[in-house]
């Protein structure tokens, strides 16, 4: 219970306690804490292991950039591997676990790797593990895997729900540091609409870590008034937890929301953390800048931190790293840390500091010229090794080392177009380049303006220059008053010494790793960072990225400059996929759209099949019917024998008007429509430019300037894309208008001898709907009911006698029960998608399996309906000589022999031929039962089918070890020669 | 000869009804709707047409114009969605009428779900659900815009405080569910 | 992406479908001498340019407008966006004035 | 130097100071007998198979910034050869017999790792679909499974088989298929190369060819001109660009196709997932990262990365096949460019020019065909007629109507 690192002040809630466990052990915080600052506070500096030698690993930062402090958060469904304490806010019941270790993280035996490294340098694995060849996947491959990866999935599905927003603004700034801070001000000041994102949970950014004054008063103090005032406004919105991740193209930036990870569990219905996609005008960034550590044998113990993390521990959290701390600088900036920890009354051992002319403390002593080479302590920092300026080494105690190598400002989200930074030699640090994405300015430190004051400045500056632009005019108001120090540095990349020293704590990158690179030309930086892994791990080389450079440009000889970077890609900070996705996930996944006849549907206890966007019942299985084929025949016969009713509201139905639309209905389809009389319908093929078959259906003319077309049900969206297309792009000059009808009606499909009589009780008298007033492929406005509007068609996917009848979707439900009421003397049956399937292929019909695409009209034995005399889409590219090749494919009827089964998927063989590719005549599409023939039954296509009716081949399933004999019949199964349709 | 009775899009015999927090979702049972759409060259009469019929200009895109008895809203170039303040079963009909040769009429009053959005949360609510930029809308701005993959059409009667959501008739389910989820997640 | 809508104003890419090069509004004559060519590289060939690119995107969930953007593929720089009616209205009244294409 | 564990173990023993440049870094000659464009993967598996295969020392391989710098080091390293049309499958089927001894023939670990390759189906009609073809790829010899829902539940339990959208009904399978490390496939052909004599040049970007009578005689480059007997183009997701140097139109466009990453997890996906309800499929890598992608965006570009919508919907997809990854942190996002052709299937073909060769139009499937591709392409240039196992790969089949159509798609590149 007891924090023994915990120091007075600081920004904490020491009124609310918080009790959390790590590895087991219960520990205390405060609210304020982060769950970085609450172990420090409870003095422990061992946190995890790295990816690949297992050395032991402690925090060395205070915010996103952390690489080591990585645990696995929560337990259950909920755990979430690799999160950084830093990021992490404390709350009551925090339950974390250490990864990476076995069995513990004291003792983790796969730290033997650390005392094998000299076999285990960049690339290694390259070159080795190929002999036997079979032991990659045997053996090698799965220790590897084990080994890798730092934390686990809990392996269950992610209970929580995450959210997708939107939000429009003139200015999105991003960072609510003094300059993010003071671009706020200015900018809600002139009325601006304003976004303030900060991926803390307390504004202020570095000022909440700091201790010197803005504009008199403490800088957290000053931030805390500008948010103040900020709140008051309607056209400001502060978003706290809030991390831009990614700039997208024209002013898109993604924004996640971390709604609820400060709380153990997130609220019920309430997301657990929100996509924000935010379209900015203008956009500015504040996102500061980075500290980098300095490369040194052993630099990667536990205590070894960011100088600028141990003050803002000390000073945000209370909380002391350790009571003798060494600081380690190339810069003044270091020196700031020493007055700090002086000011908290911690122990300051010395500062070590690079530069020969570094300033004087008065708080502790300077070794100028000096470095640190060497650390030691077992699973923490006990001392470092001083190598004086004259030559000669001192020891210090120390539990933490502070290290300053510099600033590196946060330039990411300027990359997130491959634009490239520049290095600026007087901060010794990349500053954005040109090339950033359109919109984006960059403001304070995040463009190497270090100073409180110059960041102040410069927010309020670009504020304005950046509205200026968006025609806002924003007024400069007074600065308040804060340090303008410079960090005066002196590059210092690294300490020459003779073991390892680390650049990337996380992957296990050394500087002999980036020798080695060096010597076996991966000298690129894309090849270094790709052999060595530098820069891959979750920082994406926040901490390390520009130390590798360093090293990389000393040994080619080049500039930073012209070693140049790799590319920054998004997102800024690790995300969680599942916030990507929304709500749009599970069941959810895609809108469900149902026919009119569903509900109905439901109370018959039907079977339902998701047909595209569209649930559709499948078969309606009745008691005592066990199988779906039971279920399936009867609808089949039923419908055959008497009559059947189906819900065919999901095809596309699209309304075709103006004094151009038979011309138009004429182009798109392949065969004439111009001259179809009104009150009539047609089977359509539509072409695809290229010859192939699109789609078809029937349309049917129900004024001179009006058709109502039919898509299938897979293809309505397209369809509708493409008649657009050649409304606007190919055909202006006609007068067509275009509406989608699918929605507004509910469409039933009447089939069998008795459909006639069923529907002759609910159409209004007046209609006439016999076999002579009414043939077949007739169409008409009619009324039902008693003046109820509605169409009806005289069309049959099914074969038999069979109407289309369409009221008002509203008053599809009851239709179905009007049908199913007037149909009783019949027995009439509802039937699915199944029963429709099978009676389609027993009557030829084809559909999606069949028009897979490449399918042209010849290969469907309708090279007929390809009309020469006009202009329609499609019509010349199918005339090309492979696609009227004299042996192409075919459409066959098949039909199984010897009780064997058709096959969806087969291939076909001529009897006595070998069976493999070369002699792969082709391929079943559809198959079903027969009732009706009591036979397996199928469609497919065969090279010169056409010619082979009779012929008896093979159907080879070799993928599930089956075969069969199949006799090619012509595709119509059922009455070939239509009478049933006509009847 | 049995007489027909409508559902809801829902599939309800009365509209639904949901309140969460500081929102109203109201179903709108049975909307009367009309597509328009200009025929070629008829610029002229059907522009006169549509004076006498809404007695309004036509609407510009992104907005309706809303009169007593219609809301009329651009839909496309030259295509315009008319909604009937009340139900009228022969709106169709009568713009059939109005308009003459100058424009295609198509009875839409079923191929659109409508859903009422009134409270205090509305603009937070649809901020979760669609890019359009809800907050800036006032009466009378008209956008089709996706949710949740479907499309659909935001109109906003009155700016801040009165939505009216359309979205395809047999989406309805989705879309309901899509809306009582956000409003349940502010 | 942000296309801006030459009606609508500024609308996400998502809400819309894209084609390809705005040359698909050329179709061919289908009674020329070398359709059968012509019809070839109507549907086949592309510039493919990385620069300025004209091409035809489809305000699906919007107005069903289909527009011709001029677009930038190195930079995603949005040059101009119109409706592609008024370019094939334009196009066409031009190319016959020229006495029909070859 | 040849590598082996034994000489880790030595060079390891004494500082590790005895490793030696993978490849060389020469200056171009003003000659060559083969220049080949484009030092990816295609590129250099080309030069590398032309000494090793065809005998021929005088190559040279032009790459304009570094080797494998294009869609060989940027795509999602998954290795298969589940296709449909007797034009695809003997050639896939062929790149990944050369996959299973790629190692030991280049001496380098690329670590290939065939872990299976699972399609999932939703429907019956898919079903049907990928029975047709699990037989197809039978027929050419290559191995194909067809599970039903149990079956994958058996394997791969945390899919989402209870609360889809579209239900998970089942899956194809080539056990054979599986991953690779893919940058190590670009520097294990590039050390091979070198040391059979090829000149590996980076940072020679081809700017024209020199052309006369018909005939291609050499390159006019950044670094000069240089000639060279037969000159082979191999620059997927370039192609058009360097091809109009040449005056040719390609039936080819440039898209963007995204990839993704998580943060390093200890193992939890066995192979290589694909959904068939929407645009997803994903793996896990060595290091533990899942990795995974799913659609291009669908606009022309030549930007090497993509835009939010299509993050959203891979991760839609992903959610929806396995909402186990939800909590898993995705690190970095990026492009590359994609040549994606009419048919969706690959040139490998002369051109009308006299000794100017073209090898283009991968679409999203270039990585894994990389050594057949290298092979074919090689036998092109050696021989002059096509490899039997790329015959259908003509520059023609458009006019001809020879299309290699996997989806059915069209002649819309953004829909392959």
């Amino acid at each position: 219970m007891t924090q023994v690192n915990r120091l007075d002040g600081g920004l904490i809630d020491r009124n609310t306690p918080l009790s959390f466990s790590f590895d087991g052990r219960q520990l205390t915080g405060y609210a304020g804490d982060t769950l970085a600052s609450a172990l420090v506070a409870n003095g422990i500096r061992l946190v995890g292991r790295s990816f690949k030698y297992h050395r032991p690993r402690g925090i060395i930062s205070a915010g996103s950039e952390e690489p080591n402090g990585l645990v696995e958060l929560r337990s259950g469904a909920r755990r979430e591997p690799n999160s950084r304490v830093t990021m992490t806010e404390l709350f009551d019941g925090l339950d974390a676990r250490s990864q990476n270790r076995w069995p513990s993280l004291g003792f983790d035996l796969m730290s033997v790797n650390d005392r094998l490294s000299s076999f285990l340098g960049a690339g290694f694995y390259y070159k080795t593990f190929m002999w036997p060849k079979k032991f990659w996947e045997l053996v090698y491959e799965p220790i590897i895997r084990r080994a890798a990866g730092l934390g686990a999935l809990s392996g269950e599905d992610d209970p929580d729900v995450y959210d997708r927003g939107y939000r429009h603004c003139d200015l999105l700034i991003i960072g609510a540091g003094p300059a993010g801070l003071m671009a706020a001000l200015t900018a809600g000041r002139a009325g601006a609409e304003v976004i303030l994102v900060d991926e803390d949970f307390r504004a202020g950014g570095r000022l909440t870590l700091e201790t010197h004054d803005v504009g008199g008063m403490a800088g957290c103090d000053w931030a805390d008034s500008a948010i103040a005032e900020l709140s008051t406004m309607d056209n400001v919105r502060i978003m706290p937890r809030s991390t831009a991740i990614g700039v997208f193209d024209h002013g898109i930036y993604s924004v996640v929301e971390r709604v609820a990870d400060h709380l153990a569990v997130p609220q019920p219905g309430k997301p657990r953390q929100i996509l924000w996609r935010v379209y900015a005008k203008r956009a500015l960034l504040c996102a500061g800048a980075t500290e980098r550590l300095i490369a040194f044998d052993n630099n990667d113990r536990p205590g070894i931190m960011q100088a600028g993390a141990v003050r803002g521990f000390v000073n945000r959290y209370a909380a002391a790293p350790a009571e003798r701390i060494a600081i380690f600088t190339n810069n003044d900036d270091g020196h700031r840390t020493a007055v700090d920890l002086a000011a908290a009354g911690i122990d300051v051992t010395a500062i070590i500091d690079s530069r020969d002319e570094a300033p004087a403390s008065d708080v502790a002593e300077v070794l100028r010229g000096s470095v640190v080479s060497n650390s030691s302590g077992r699973l923490g920092l006990g001392h470092v090794t001083v190598r004086m300026a004259g030559g000669g080494h001192r020891h210090l105690d120390c539990g933490a080392l502070a290290v300053s190598g510099g600033w590196n400002p946060n330039v990411h989200l300027t990359c997130h177009h491959r634009g490239r930074p520049v290095w600026q030699d007087d901060i010794a640090a990349f500053v954005p380049g040109d090339g950033g994405p359109a919109g984006l300015a960059v403001a304070g430190a995040a463009r190497g303006i270090f100073s409180t004051a110059g960041a102040l400045a410069d927010g309020q500056a670009q504020a304005i220059a950046q509205l200026a632009e968006i025609g806002i005019t924003a007024a400069a108001s007074k600065m308040p008053e804060a340090e303008s120090d410079d960090i005066n540095i002196t590059p210092m990349w690294h300490v020459g010494g003779t073991k390892r020293a680390w650049l990337d704590q996380q992957n296990d990158v050394t500087v002999k790793d980036i020798r080695q690179a060096h010597q076996e030309n991966f000298r690129s930086v894309e090849h270094l960072k790709r052999y060595t892994t530098l820069g891959m791990a979750g920082d994406q080389g926040r901490t390390s990225n520009v130390l590798g450079l360093s090293i990389m440009a000393e040994l080619t000889g080049k500039t930073i400059q012209e070693t140049g970077t790799t590319i920054y890609r998004p997102p800024y900070t690790p995300t969680p996929i599942g916030v990507f996705a929304g709500r749009s996930t599970g069941a959810d996944f895609r809108p469900t759209r149902l026919p009119p006849s569903h509900h109905w549907a439901v109370e018959q206890g039907a079977v339902f099949v998701e047909a595209g966007a569209w649930l559709r019942a499948q078969w309606y299985p009745r008691e005592g019917e066990t199988k779906w084929r039971q279920s399936v025949d009867r609808e089949v016969l039923a419908t055959r024998q008497s009559v059947g009713v189906c819900d065919v509201s999901t095809l596309g139905k699209i309304d075709i008007q103006g004094r151009g639309a038979a011309e138009f209905v004429n182009f798109v389809y392949s065969n004439g429509f111009a001259t179809l009389p009104v009150g009539k319908t047609r089977y359509g093929l539509m072409l695809r430019e290229d010859g192939m078959v699109m789609d078809d259906g029937t349309t049917a003319r129900l004024g001179e300037d009006h058709f109502l077309m039919t898509t299938t049900t897979a293809n309505a969206g397209g369809v509708y894309r493409h008649l657009e297309f050649v409304r606007q792009c190919l055909r202006p000059d006609l007068d067509v208008q275009l509406i989608s009808a699918t929605d507004s009606w509910a469409q039933f499909a009447v089939a069998g001898p008795n459909s006639r009589a069923v529907l002759q009780q609910l159409v209004d008298p007046q209609h006439d709907i016999s076999n002579e007033a009414f043939p077949f492929m007739a169409c008409g406005n009619i009324t039902v009911c008693g003046g109820l509007p509605a169409r009806l068609f005289r069309i049959s996917f099914s074969g038999e006698l069979a109407y289309e009848i369409a009221v008002p979707a509203r008053y599809g439900d009851a239709m179905i029960r009007a049908l199913m009421t007037a149909g009783e003397p019949y027995d009439i049956t509802p039937y699915g998608t199944e029963a429709l399937g099978v009676m389609r292929i027993e009557k030829g019909h084809v559909t999606g399996n069949e028009l897979n695409g490449t399918i042209t009209a010849r290969n469907l034995g309708m090279e007929k309906m390809v009309s020469k005399k006009k202009d329609s889409i499609g019509a010349i590219l199918s005339g090309r000589e492979a696609l009227v090749a004299e042996d192409g494919l075919c459409l066959v009827g098949l039909q199984a022999l010897n009780g064997t089964d058709v096959t969806a998927g087969s291939h076909l063989f001529a009897v006595g031929t070998p069976v493999d590719a070369k002699h792969d005549q082709g391929y079943v599409t559809s198959a079903a039962y027969s009732p009706h023939l009591e036979a397996s039954i199928g469609l497919g296509f065969i090279t010169n089918g056409a010619a082979r009716h009779g012929e008896i081949v093979r159907a080879m399933n070799p993928l599930q070890g089956r075969s069969a004999e199949l006799k090619i019949v012509s595709p119509h199964f059922i009455d070939p020669e239509g009478d049933r349709l006509r009847a | 000869m049995p007489r027909l009775t409508p559902t809801t899009a829902l599939g309800g015999t009365a509209p639904r009804i949901d309140e969460i927090g500081g929102l109203r979702i109201t179903e709108i049972a049975d909307p009367s709707l009309a597509a328009l759409a200009m025929r070629a060259k008829k610029n002229a009469a059907f522009t006169k047409a549509a004076k006498a019929a809404f007695g309004a200009n036509l609407p510009a895109p992104n907005t309706a114009a809303m009169t007593d008895r219609h809301a009329v809203i651009w839909m496309g170039p030259d295509q315009y969605l008319v909604e009937a303040n009340s139900a009228d079963a022969s709106l169709a009909g009568t713009l059939a009428d109005n308009f003459g040769s100058a424009a295609s009429i198509t009875d839409a009053s079923d191929a659109w779900v409508r859903f009422d959005l009134t409270g205090s949360d509305n603009i937070a609510m649809l901020e979760r659900l669609s890019a359009a930029d809800s907050r800036s809308m006032t009466a009378g701005t008209a956008t089709r815009t996706p949710i949740h993959h479907m499309a659909c059409l935001i109109l906003c009667r009155e700016a801040g405080a009165s939505f009216s959501i359309y979205g395809p008739r047999s989406s309805a389910s989705s879309l309901h569910h899509a809306l009582i989820t956000a409003a349940a997640s502010l | 992406m942000i296309i801006p809508h030459p009606l609508l104003g500024p609308r996400d890419s998502q809400e819309f479908v894209y084609l390809g090069d705005a040359s698909l509004i050329n179709r061919p004559d289908w009674q020329a001498g070398d359709a059968a060519d012509s019809f070839y590289e109507y549907q086949y060939l592309r510039d493919n340019p990385a620069g300025t690119h004209r091409e035809l995107w489809y305000h699906e969930m919007g107005d069903r407008s289909w527009l011709i953007v001029t677009r930038n593929t190195v930079t995603h720089e949005i040059i101009s966006a119109e409706l592609a009616n008024r370019q094939t209205a334009a196009a066409k009244t031009k190319s016959s004035r020229a006495g029909g294409r070859k | 130097m040849r590598y082996s564990g034994f000489r880790i173990l030595k060079e390891g023993l004494t500082g590790n100071k005895g490793w030696r440049p993978a490849w060389r870094d020469p200056n171009p000659k003003p000659a060559y007998d083969f220049i080949v464009i484009g030092g990816g993967g295609h590129g250099l598996a080309t030069a590398y198979y032309l000494a090793s295969q065809f005998g021929q020392s005088s190559v040279a391989v032009l790459e304009k910034g570094w080797i494998g710098g294009g869609n060989v080091g940027r795509n999602t390293t998954i290795i298969r050869s589940n296709y449909l049309l007797d034009g695809n499958e003997p050639f896939y089927e062929f790149s990944l017999k050369l996959w299973e001894g790629l190692e030991q023939d280049t001496n380098y670990n690329s670590m290939v790792s065939q872990r299976g390759v699972f399609n999932l189906y939703h429907s019956d009609g898919q079903r049907d679909a990928y029975r047709r073809r699990g037989n197809a790829m039978m027929l050419h010899g290559a191995d194909a499974e067809l599970l039903d829902a149990e079956q994958l539940r058996a394997e791969c339990p945390f899919l989402n088989f209870d609360n889809a959208r579209f239900p998970i009904m089942g899956a194809l399978v080539q056990r054979r298929g599986g991953t690779v490390r893919h940058d190590a496939v670009a520097w294990g052909y590039a050390r091979g190369a070198d040391a059979l004599g090829v000149d590996i040049i980076q940072n020679c970007e081809v700017t024209g060819f020199r052309i006369q009578n018909g005939r291609c005689t050499g390159v006019e480059t950044n670094r000069g001109f240089i000639a060279g007997r037969k000159i082979g183009s191999a620059v997927a997701g370039s192609s058009s660009r360097v091809m109009q140097a040449a005056g040719l139109r390609l039936p080819i466009e440039s898209h963007v196709l995204q990839a993704f990453v998580s943060e390093g997890l200890k193992p939890i996906i066995p192979g290589v997932i694909t959904y068939g309800g929407g645009h997803f499929y994903i793996s896990q890598s060595d290091k533990g990262g899942l990795v995974f992608g799913g659609d291009i965006d669908g606009y022309n570009s030549y930007a090497q990365r993509g835009n939010l919508q299509v993050v959203e919907d891979v991760c839609e997809g992903g959610m929806s096949m396995m909402p186990l990854i939800g909590r898993a942190r995705m690190v970095r996002m990026w492009g590359g460019i994609m040549d994606m052709s009419m048919d969706g299937s690959p040139i490998i073909d002369r051109t009308p020019i006299d000794g100017l060769y073209f090898n283009g139009g991968w679409c999203y499937g270039g990585f894994k065909a990389t050594p057949a591709s290298g092979w074919c392409f090689a036998h092109l240039l050696a021989t002059d007629t096509p490899h039997e196992t790329a015959t259908a790969y003509r520059m023609d089949r458009f006019r001809t109507g020879h299309m290699i159509d996997e989806k059915g798609s069209g002649a819309q590149p953004n829909l392959h």
